[in-house]
């Protein structure tokens, strides 16, 4: 059966995938209300209600567990579903009695409900040690382990004063939004590159290696026996794996060294206060699969200590604005060390430049 | 089944396993079983296993293929190859089951059983196939009538919020700007030309529910320009649960609202869109009629010069009406023109606009400077001063 | 400015272009679009060596003759002899 | 009559030249209060009132004029006066009755008195056409012309919201608090060096001419005839003069293009909001001496858009954050440019990134 | 009389006139004289003419003089030299009359007769005397017993506010330690012996009056430690007249006020020190009693890489007790050693911190890094961390 291959066609159009309530009401809702956590009521100008269940997803997912969120769809939702920006799965049906079918068919095959409103929701993540070359820590376990803790904020059996973003990146490159999370997981590497001298010449093109590198650390270098290879100073290597990405035989990973640094206070929306880069709280704990505990006990502190002081709607980091770095620092027991202060290109405009002072954490 | 007791600890608790997942698919994969041994080793050594991919892809493309090699193949060699594919979604990932199924079905046939729903730039992401079923999967594609994705220095696959589909803040039709997006620029997609990758988010209003401002090399946030439309009785309702003073008027950011205990007054002129107040009474306020949206361009990861995040260059435009739809695209031609001729290897449009400085860029591609695009302007005396012959 | 510039001289000379570095140095599609203007800015304008150059790379690679590779970025290669474990 | 030559022994204990009244209540103030326009009065702990009147100066001082001071201060303060950290003169009595004697003996001499609490004080400046060699417009005479102009808001006759200072540099070193100051005017030189190539090689050190410049414009040269000397990249040069203090031989002083630039919304103190720089307003405005008047008129235009708009103690910095830029650039009347928009290091920290915008000015 | 028309236009109007005191001064100074028709000729010419200074300055010191030469001695003789003296000023800038008349009769005798009262960094600035008439003043200074102040790589001369002799707010002695300071580093001032120029500044509490975060490469400014001390019936007499609600307590930074119409609460703890409500209530609010300075450091003008404010570096110190005050001199003492062995030529102390980057700067200086010291922790990965020999 010959076929003509065809290129250039792109993905089919939505409208082939989108529900019926949602093709009459198109670009005619008019407010949204939750329901209860995990669901969400869209009513429509002429009175149409769309009710949308939104399960938890670990975002890899097996073929048969597709055929299963089908089996649901089809049962419940004329057949359609969607995946969220945060890789969370919905379910949208104009029954509102289909409802707690659905949220029981997802628990069913382990799917739990919520994420919707002030809420923690699904931790946007990467490929990690299951896919990617330069990753510092796995992502899906991370992740998994994360939220088993905090599932509570998940489908609202604990109210929190607004929304909390989680993302994980497993190497500085920072797939995904890391850097605009209110609480952010990266995984670092903490040793330069060990570098393969008969490989670089071989692999890479020592021009292309010595420009990656953002801090200029890579110096082209010739061995007593005339290999052409790099050297790396380092005082001012940075671990970004930046040069690993362009030369195979520069690789970081270290079972010892490897491990996950924790950022805070960032933030995508512009909801009362300006998108903002998520900030620095923990320079490294060292990778401790498959819980990660101190990663784990560390973030759920920080949940704790925002939850309980945070005014309705107020981010971490416009929370941790109004309070101060050093109170956070001392609420959350993380110790500021040297690491904590810039000193990369923009550092003079992240220090206090002003007499601005809480006097709490310097009464000797 | 081999024997994966870290990876099993993984299987306990409420939030869903990706390591039952793995198992699911191993069940009827060797490559998935591979996989699953070879994460038990990374979980035990404290290391990846993975080798950089050369050159893999489908037959004329440049990208949407990943290629991956185990670093250890005689120990797993039903992973010696473990491909990604990037399949492009259909804009705000709406699926039909049959569609969905038929993918399955193919991929079951031809790779791991394994998927990523989705990828963080939002492709549906097939995990794990060897090089000889490259060509096999993407004759199945073509049946399905989904096109592969982009990866490389290529237009990646563009992603958008759900906007009018289910949301009464769109203030732009996110979804089928996207779609016309990807499909005008399929060729920019497939075949990468580019100093580095150029991505497209769409986000239908300020809240940014795709995170364009933080992910895109050019970000398009909803926005109004008339009055916030305003409820009166439905304020008063909110008024009875909600500390209208405290938690809605105080926390505006140019602090344009009034609240008397039984009147909202916004001062529509000093309101920056930050959607606050409508997110917080969503059946008393919305956001104005007259529509469209703001493009902000430059945001990226870290690497090298430091994360950026996008900033504004055009403050409206009704991206709905085809003229300004085909004058935003002009635009952008005009800047990947520059951006070839001028971008340096793996320079990403934010780092190419400050090496050039915003302002040569603007002049470059005909856009007036407007005190809109900063937050202030420069407090450095570094001004530069065009030398007339005189 | 009708030029006589045909897309075989250009997929010609580009050809030439990677096969004479293979090994030595990786070509992004970009480096070809510049070299094609360098080479022939006698014979067409800018917008038409950018268009031939563009149809050039298309045709190299939908016949095989050439392949893309990505080492941080997108080159342009002779297709790798048959082995993959490079 | 020989002496023995001293050295190091710095300058009199200041207990020499302190009023009594302050003698006795060194330390131990209790309040102030602004009696009047440029006349305070502080309290002692015991109930001693000193009364302070604050006496225009153009720092520029002849000897006479001091005697004159001197005169004032044997009559009415017991032989003491002081300078302030802005060169206004001050006369302190603990006799009410003597402040009006005091204003009248100032007004006598030339010097009004005002510039205590929100009102415009005296301008800090610098040398200019008087005496430094760097200077790209005069500093006492555009102190002088614009003074004259808003001698109304020194002297209490038109109030206004909060504090507003006014400084002067007459070259980008900036000598003063230019760089924070509610309104700035500093004078720029708008065309790169006018080498001397005969004489670089003789009166300056090469390597440091071409490390003095910020931009790294200059690069060492040689002319056919084997000349020594540098060259300046045009493309780079901001006309800094950096290099002109360090070599005479590559002067900057044109008549047509120095001038003036303006910048607004700096501030030293930390009350309220923290310190902060002054951002370009006008970036140039060639000189016209001896009144300037272009440079005057933009002054007041600014002054007045400030002052009928803003919030009691709200300076020009706050008010131009509350508004906004647009609507600033807008109200008085300056056109936004390319040379507005940042290109130095930190450039990209000054654009918007966000979506939060004012409507009122792309309405179109 | 010569005939300066453009001049004469500056000796009207209400602002004190600096034409009418050259003109004063020209009376019975010939240098004076030329000066007001050098001036008068630039006015036209609208360029300066004064020549960069050469090494001017009297037997012992190396600072404190400004060379000054015409740029066109043949037609202005009497300015062939127009040196400038720095004299280093009474902390405070009180003067009595009699050593003010004395330094005036001096100056005529051996000078332009005019004066700066005062330069920038603070000095009395005598404008325009020759070469030979330096050391001769020198004597004449002696006898008067105002030294001269500094300039070149040297301590400059330190600047106060008025501080305890005139403000209920000055939390430290400024006008003591300003004095101890000054006398204290003698050598570092007349024998200039630094990368570059250092200048202490001393402000009695946030409001800053002598603009030390600005302008000092180490800025004293005072603060306290314990509550605002609060007048309730003064509080309540100024609510007559000022808005407390709208004008003070929406005002204050850290938002730690709450006002219910008579009765005004300061949560003291969040209180961030700014003075704001103090300034608005002078008679009703004052600084606590345990009162002492913080300490800053890196203030600069642009030259070379942008403007600097002064940093954070010790958020508390008793500088008016002995103990603390030995203790910072010797951190200062520290500090100058390392900034002479690893500064580079003309490379401020807030560059030089910059460059090694503030972490290895405090390590140096065995000060313990702490989060007062940041407006907000690094935003960017480039972690060092330390490699230990594994
Ligand atoms: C479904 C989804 C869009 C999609 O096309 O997939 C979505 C949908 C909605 N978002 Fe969102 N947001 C979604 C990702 C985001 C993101 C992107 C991200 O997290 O990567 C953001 C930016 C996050 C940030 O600021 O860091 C985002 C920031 C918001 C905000 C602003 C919150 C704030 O106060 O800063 C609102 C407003 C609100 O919560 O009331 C909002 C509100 C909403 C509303 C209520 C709007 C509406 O009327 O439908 C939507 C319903 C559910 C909800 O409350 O979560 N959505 N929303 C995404 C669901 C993700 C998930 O599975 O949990
Ligand atoms: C698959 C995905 C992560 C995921 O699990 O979802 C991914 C995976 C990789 N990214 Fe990414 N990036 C993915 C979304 C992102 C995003 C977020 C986004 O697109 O919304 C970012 C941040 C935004 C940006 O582009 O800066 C991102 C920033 C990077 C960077 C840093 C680029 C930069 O300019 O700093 C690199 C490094 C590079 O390009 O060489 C990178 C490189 C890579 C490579 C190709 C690493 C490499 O050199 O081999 C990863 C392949 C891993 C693998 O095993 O497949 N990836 N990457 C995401 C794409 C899936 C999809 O197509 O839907
Ligand atoms: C005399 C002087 C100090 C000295 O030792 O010479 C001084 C003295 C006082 N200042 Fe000041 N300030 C003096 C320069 C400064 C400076 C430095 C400068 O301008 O170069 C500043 C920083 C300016 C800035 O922020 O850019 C300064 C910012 C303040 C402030 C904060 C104002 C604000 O809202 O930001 C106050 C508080 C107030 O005004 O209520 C203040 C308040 C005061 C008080 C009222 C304090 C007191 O109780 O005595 C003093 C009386 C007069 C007044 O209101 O001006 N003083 N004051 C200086 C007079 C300069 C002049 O001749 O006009
Ligand atoms: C006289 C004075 C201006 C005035 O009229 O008051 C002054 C005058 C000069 N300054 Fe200044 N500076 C004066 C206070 C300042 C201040 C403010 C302060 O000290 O509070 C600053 C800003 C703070 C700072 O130090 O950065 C200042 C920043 C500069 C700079 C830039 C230094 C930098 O690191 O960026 C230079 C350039 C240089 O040092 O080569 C400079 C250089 C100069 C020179 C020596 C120019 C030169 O290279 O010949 C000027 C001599 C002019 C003349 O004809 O006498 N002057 N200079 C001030 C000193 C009088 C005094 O001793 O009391
Ligand atoms: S964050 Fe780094 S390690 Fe993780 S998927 Fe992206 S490139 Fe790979
Ligand atoms: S890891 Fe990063 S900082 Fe270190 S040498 Fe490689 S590219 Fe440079
Ligand atoms: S970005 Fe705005 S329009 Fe799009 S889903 Fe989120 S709230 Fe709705
Ligand atoms: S949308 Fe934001 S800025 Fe506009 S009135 Fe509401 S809260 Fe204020
Ligand atoms: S600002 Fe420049 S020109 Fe003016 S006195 Fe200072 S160094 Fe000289
Ligand atoms: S004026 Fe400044 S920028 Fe121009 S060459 Fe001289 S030092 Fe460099
Ligand atoms: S800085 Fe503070 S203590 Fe010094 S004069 Fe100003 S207000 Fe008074
Ligand atoms: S001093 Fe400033 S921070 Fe402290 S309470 Fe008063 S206004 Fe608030």
């Amino acid at each position: 059966m010959s076929f003509e291959r065809k290129t250039d066609f792109g993905p089919p159009h939505y409208s082939r995938f989108l529900p019926p309530a949602i093709k009459a009401n198109y670009g005619k809702w008019k407010y949204h209300e939750i329901v209860k956590p995990g669901v969400l009521v869209h009513v429509s100008e002429s009175g149409d209600k769309l009710f949308t269940v939104r399960g938890a997803s670990g975002r890899l997912t097996a073929t048969d567990k597709l055929r299963m969120f089908c089996d649901i769809a089809d049962k419940h939702c004329d057949g359609f579903l969607r995946f969220t920006s945060r890789h969370n799965v919905e379910f949208m049906t104009t029954h509102e009695e289909r409802v707690d079918d659905i949220i029981q068919a997802l628990a069913d095959i382990g799917h739990p409900v919520g994420g919707i409103g002030a809420a923690i929701t699904s931790i946007v993540h990467t490929q990690g040690w299951v896919h990617c070359h330069s990753s510092a820590t796995d992502a899906s376990g991370v992740v998994k382990a994360v939220m088993d803790e905090v599932i509570e904020y998940f489908d609202g059996r604990k109210p929190i004063p607004g929304k909390l973003r989680i993302a994980l990146a497993c190497c500085l490159n920072m797939c995904g939004a890391v850097h605009c999370s209110d609480i952010a997981i990266l995984g670092v590497h903490t040793r330069p590159p060990a570098t393969d001298d008969t490989q670089v010449n071989k692999q890479c093109e020592i021009p292309n290696v010595v420009a990656a590198c953002p801090t200029a650390a890579i110096r082209p270098s010739t061995l007593e026996d005339g290999t052409r290879t790099v050297e790396v100073d380092q005082e001012r290597c940075m671990f970004c794996a930046n040069c690993f990405t362009v030369c195979p035989a520069m690789p970081l990973n270290n079972p010892t060294t490897d491990g996950i640094s924790l950022w805070v206070g960032g933030k995508v929306s512009n909801a009362r206060s300006k998108p903002t880069f998520s900030k620095l709280a923990v320079p490294f704990i060292p990778n401790n699969p498959p819980r990660w505990p101190e990663v784990t006990s560390k973030i759920i502190t920080m949940i704790e200590e925002w939850s309980k002081d945070a005014l309705p709607f107020e981010r971490m980091g416009e929370w941790i604005e109004r309070i101060g770095w050093p109170a956070f620092f001392d609420r959350c027991e993380i110790e500021f060390t040297k690491q904590h202060i810039d000193d990369f290109k923009h550092a003079g405009l992240s220090y206090n430049r002003s007499a601005h002072l809480r006097r709490a954490s310097y009464m000797d | 089944m081999s024997d994966t007791p870290l990876l099993d600890e993984l299987e306990k608790g409420p939030w869903p396993s990706f390591v039952k997942e793995i198992k699911m698919a191993a069940k009827n994969s060797a490559m998935s079983q591979d996989l699953l041994d070879l994460l038990e080793k990374s979980y035990r050594d404290k290391i990846g296993y993975w080798k950089h991919g050369g050159i893999v892809g489908v037959m004329g493309y440049g990208g949407g293929v990943i290629g991956r090699y185990v670093a250890i193949p005689e120990q797993y060699p039903n992973v010696r190859h473990f491909h990604t594919i990037r399949v492009n979604q259909p804009a705000g990932w709406y699926y039909s089951t049959d569609a969905l199924r038929a993918i399955c079905d193919m991929w079951d046939e031809h790779g791991s059983g394994l998927t990523n729903m989705h990828g963080s730039t939002g492709d549906l992401v097939l995990l794990g196939t060897t090089t000889e079923e490259l060509e096999p999967i993407f004759d199945e594609l073509i049946k399905l009538e989904f096109d592969i994705g982009g990866s490389g220095s290529d237009v990646r696959t563009p992603s958008c919020c759900l906007g009018k589909s289910r949301c009464e803040w769109a203030c732009f039709d996110t979804m089928e700007v996207c779609h016309k997006i990807t499909m005008q620029y399929q060729d920019e997609l497939h075949r990468p030309a580019f100093p580095y990758k150029w991505k497209f988010k769409f986000s239908g209003c300020p809240n940014d529910c795709v995170a364009a401002i933080a992910r895109a090399d050019i970000s398009f946030i909803g926005t109004w320009r008339d009055d916030i439309q305003q409820d009166d009785a439905a304020v008063a309702e909110y008024a009875k649960t909600l500390n209208i003073l405290r938690d809605v008027v105080e926390r505006c950011p140019s602090r344009c609202m009034e609240w008397n205990g039984d009147k909202l007054t916004i001062d529509n002129d000093n309101c920056v869109h930050c959607m606050h107040c409508i997110n917080a009474m969503p059946k008393a306020l919305a956001p104005g009629k007259d529509r469209g949206c703001s493009i902000l361009m430059g945001a990226k990861a870290p690497i090298i010069e430091g994360a950026m995040l996008s900033s504004m260059m055009i403050p409206f435009v009704k991206i709905d009406e085809e003229e300004d739809y085909e004058a935003v695209c002009e635009i952008v031609e005009e800047i990947w023109d520059i951006w070839s001729d001028e971008g340096k290897n793996r320079e990403r449009i934010g780092e190419f606009i400050e090496r050039v400085g915003k302002s040569n860029f603007l002049e470059a591609i005909g856009l007036e400077p407007i005190p809109e695009m900063v937050a202030h302007p420069r407090d450095n005396p570094y001004i530069f001063f065009e030398q007339e012959e005189d | 400015m009708a030029s006589d510039l045909t897309l075989e001289e250009v997929v010609e000379s580009m050809y030439k272009e990677v096969a004479s570095v293979q090994g030595r140095k990786k070509l992004k599609p970009m480096d070809l679009q510049k070299m094609i203007y360098e080479r022939f800015s006698d014979r067409a304008d800018k917008r038409t060596c950018k268009k031939l150059g563009k149809e050039a790379i298309k045709e190299l690679i939908n016949s095989g003759r050439c392949v893309y590779s990505y080492y941080g970025g997108s080159f342009i290669e002779l297709p790798p002899a048959e082995g993959v474990d490079k």
